[in-house]
């Protein structure tokens, strides 16, 4: 890279827009990135509140992403901080909920939808021009794994959602491509989360002893591959998915 | 709770899951003798005794479990 | 197979269910279907009447599937024709029309995925029942190159759309595997269709010339493989994806 | 297709190279092949010769593909034959059998590579310029779904060959793409064979109680997709691996 | 992590074995590593011998690849060093010439599958016992973006050694999952190395020409990657393939 | 119709197509000179001129237009 | 043949597939006590074990073995 | 050297390429004249061209070169 470009890209900091960090994931990276966050939350006010107290350099939004209004609000509030977006990391969606197919609601599908995907699409609407203007983006989305070869039984609402995201994923990253910015997205295992709860301990527990670690995914496991993905130089790499699974998926 | 007690509470539990008021389970009900008795409802039933009897399975409890009766033998030993 | 299980499958024909008729890929394939059909006709009420009146063996239906309600209706209508279906080829979908994603439209996004992943997952809820009891049944969805790979720019609405059937695909051959139910699905390359009206025939040109083959899918091409997958013989594969691009996108 | 090129195709069956035909796969295909056979043995010349008699038009050669004299030799014996080849199904390979790293056989490794890689890029470097000449040409070979995701433990010397396999017919489906050949490949699950007299029964018992359908894949179900893969009216499908697993591996 | 885990932990650096460090990639790679290095060098002792006196840190081998005898001698040496080796990257490979099938030559691809596959087996067959003691080990491969989708056409060879390594490289991280070893690649699009010199710089300058981003991938793109896939703390990721190619090819 | 007022007609079309009142546009403008002028706006543009002159364009006329005048050229040849 | 003489003979099946002629057996033996006596290895002994005693496991047979005085109390039972 | 010479030393790399000491080419010889002058051998071509004259081309060059007599237009141009 020639002195200019360096020069160039040196003050390439930005803001972080965290989108979804009530997951604890979304809250173990806000405490890696000491510049300046914008951090979503969904489920509930309160921590949003709570946490922009906690830092001068963190903002909070609340913002319910699961209708097309919600969304275009959520976006409105981003705006208004009315601050450059260079980075932006995608984790919102609800826990996985076993469910056999013929007890398929359409609207609970829709509605997950509109979180995951409509979310991340009309999000990304309102801050790509900007970070084309400024030909620096990095953009980190979270898959699961079960995107990955065979999906496990009983969450085709779950497994359909994320496919969708992922299609977006990509054809972002080919839309993107050559402008700067780099869109990819890590796939990992079952993961140590809040978004556990909605299993009993008994099959966390079966999943982990089945597990060649002995364990199942920690946040840290997948933190440390998001940051690498949010990195200045880390810019031929888009369009990709990266499975954190300890070996149990992969392409 | 006497073991007649178990039964009849986990036999609810099985009429709701399975949408089927006319279900009669014993000792010897097994997976092979309800249909969609699969994984998915295997857990459903567990999480659900768990609420019913306020108490709590370990993945060492209820791997292989293999019918009711072992089932209610449990329920027992977690409640005494 | 046991004597026994060649007799009980020797009568396994039953009803073929061919939603989105409308489209040359699934008017070819009907043709091909000399057992009863059951044709669902999304752009026309009249094409709808006029094809239910060329074949005694066959019923046609209109339905409109861009929402749940329609979606609901349609799925009534054929209940009301009171046949056991125990084949069903999914093909509705919008043309694909070039996009950026900064004039993505929430609202056409959703309807997409109405038309195709809604009411793929809606219709399977009401007739795999009924398939799970006699032990039988084929699934055939209609998905696209694009699905493959790296996808092409300026489609990410209909690229999106298709993944989020592609994950219902196969969530669904998991679940129902092991009940004689296979569902798998065909991935074509750009296909000479009523649906390329949406293209300028310079663009469909440039598409073929590129070609190796020297020339873009026939519906021939597709309707052969989509034949393949509904055979009763064909009971072992099961989740899979057949790429149909002459050599130009593959697994 | 013009009448020309109907006419001209109108007499494309030529002869079928079953290369591997020692296994229960090969030898199945071949019984539902009614044209002219080549069918070639490596396990025992013996074999090779009392199949030959069988049928008048079934050719039998046997060659050890182990090394690259005997590939050479075995190629002799084929044109020697002096017919057109049309169609290639490529099966041979040793039985897979379970190993740790550390006891990796270099010399094992590479005579693996050359019974399943080396002989079907030298057959295919001597017949396919013969199929370019006639603008036809069907070539199938046989992977593994261990080549698909995350394979089985202990098997790599198996695994790593199968996979330079599937380079090889990937690169040369590439190649020949637009000449009238078509190369594409199945890859099977664990199949009802002679090659598992290497596994106890216990373990394949094991595999088959596990699978959802409760049985492992049986030669017919391989033989149905091979014979597809050989129809001339299946000429835009190229490059393509057709998992064969009843739901267990897709990609 | 327990802290008696990260203290038991604390000391894992040992050192690096960098084969086929004559090309840039493992050039530049050993720049970036601080810590004990031994190099492998297969095209000129020299380059060896010179690199060795550089450092203090490092020590260089010479082996030739292209021979099972050669590639025992080669490990002879480094174990001859006497020291732990807890990180391995493997870069061995002929530079990809570009050829017709119908010029293939069976014993130059024998050759490069010792250079690739055979050189990786038996290295890790080697030194990967010992990892195993230590319960830490981080392996790297470069494969190639020819591993994804459709590869170009006219490198068969080349192709099917990269995917032999590539099911390698899979089966080993299966093998070894649990015990504290990741096995982990790296897949580029072409580099800018000295490897290219094979290649016209019209071609050359092509490629960078088509690719979105206006240029090849930089030795310094596919270090960034290494080092992370070296990393300590990254121990969750195991059997993935991460595409560095400017959203030219992804899974 | 001349050449102007071809230039004219082919000016609103861009101008319609970049959201933009305030393009001008020459024999000599290209696809360096107005942002976002990729393939999508390029095949939106050829579309527009095909309803506008209700002309039709081959693959071979439309390979390799560099720039405006080019463009204009091509319209002229059809309309002749 | 005695429990004696069969702990005898898995024994030397057990020296042989793990390369040592160290390894003494009991029957509280398991794969926690030898280091890589993972899937594969019990595969082998039990392979190892059919051939040596000429005797046949099913797969209900070796599902669940947990120790080597499992394993003879198998091997027992078949012989008999 | 002029245009004959060009023509006769791009003859033999041509005879070299496809194995064919027959092969005549001239200024409109093109890829539909010669079975197998694809890509690769395009490639080749010019990349001794590029040896045998001692020039290099750029990839401005060598793009839509169309025929022989284009390939030598272009030598000449290297070569002045």
């Amino acid at each position: 890279m020639s002195i200019e470009e360096i020069m160039e890209k040196s003050d390439r900091n930005g803001v972080t827009l965290v989108v979804g960090a009530d997951s604890d994931i979304g809250a173990k990276l806000i405490e890696t990135i000491s510049t300046d966050v914008i951090a979503h939350y969904y489920l509930s006010k309160e921590k949003a509140e709570a946490t922009a107290s906690n830092r001068d350099n963190l903002w909070s939004v609340y913002g319910d992403l699961s209708s097309v209004p919600g969304i275009t609000e959520f976006i409105q509030g981003v705006v208004a901080i009315d601050r450059h977006i260079s980075r932006i990391v995608h984790l919102p969606s609800s826990p996985a909920k076993p469910n056999r197919i013929t007890k398929f609601d359409p609207n609970r599908y829709l509605r997950e939808i509109n979180i995951q995907v409509v979310s991340a699409a009309m999000i990304l609407q309102a801050f790509l021009p900007a970070m084309v203007k400024d030909n620096f983006g990095r953009i980190a989305m979270v898959l699961t794994s079960y995107c990955i070869g065979v999906p496990p039984k009983y969450l085709s609402e779950y497994v359909s959602a994320k496919y969708a995201l992922m299609g977006l994923m990509k054809s972002l990253a080919v839309e993107y491509a050559g402008k700067g910015i780099t869109i990819n997205a890590v796939a990992p295992s079952m993961t140590e989360t809040n978004f556990l709860s909605t299993l009993p301990e008994f099959e966390i527990e079966s999943t982990a002893k089945a597990h060649p670690m002995g364990r199942i995914a920690t946040p840290e496991d997948i933190v440390g591959i998001l940051g690498m993905l949010l990195k200045q130089d880390i810019e031929y790499m888009t369009g990709t998915i990266i499975p954190i699974t300890g070996g149990t998926a992969f392409f | 709770m006497n073991r007649a007690e178990i039964l009849d509470r986990v036999q609810n539990i099985f009429r709701d899951i399975f949408d089927d008021n006319d279900i009669l389970i014993t000792d010897e009900t097994n997976a092979t003798d309800i249909e969609d008795w699969e994984s998915l409802e295997q857990i459903n039933i567990l999480v659900a005794i768990q609420k019913e009897f306020s108490i709590k399975f370990s993945i060492d409890d209820v791997e292989g479990l293999e019918n009711v009766g072992q089932t209610i033998d449990l329920i027992e030993a977690k409640l005494s």
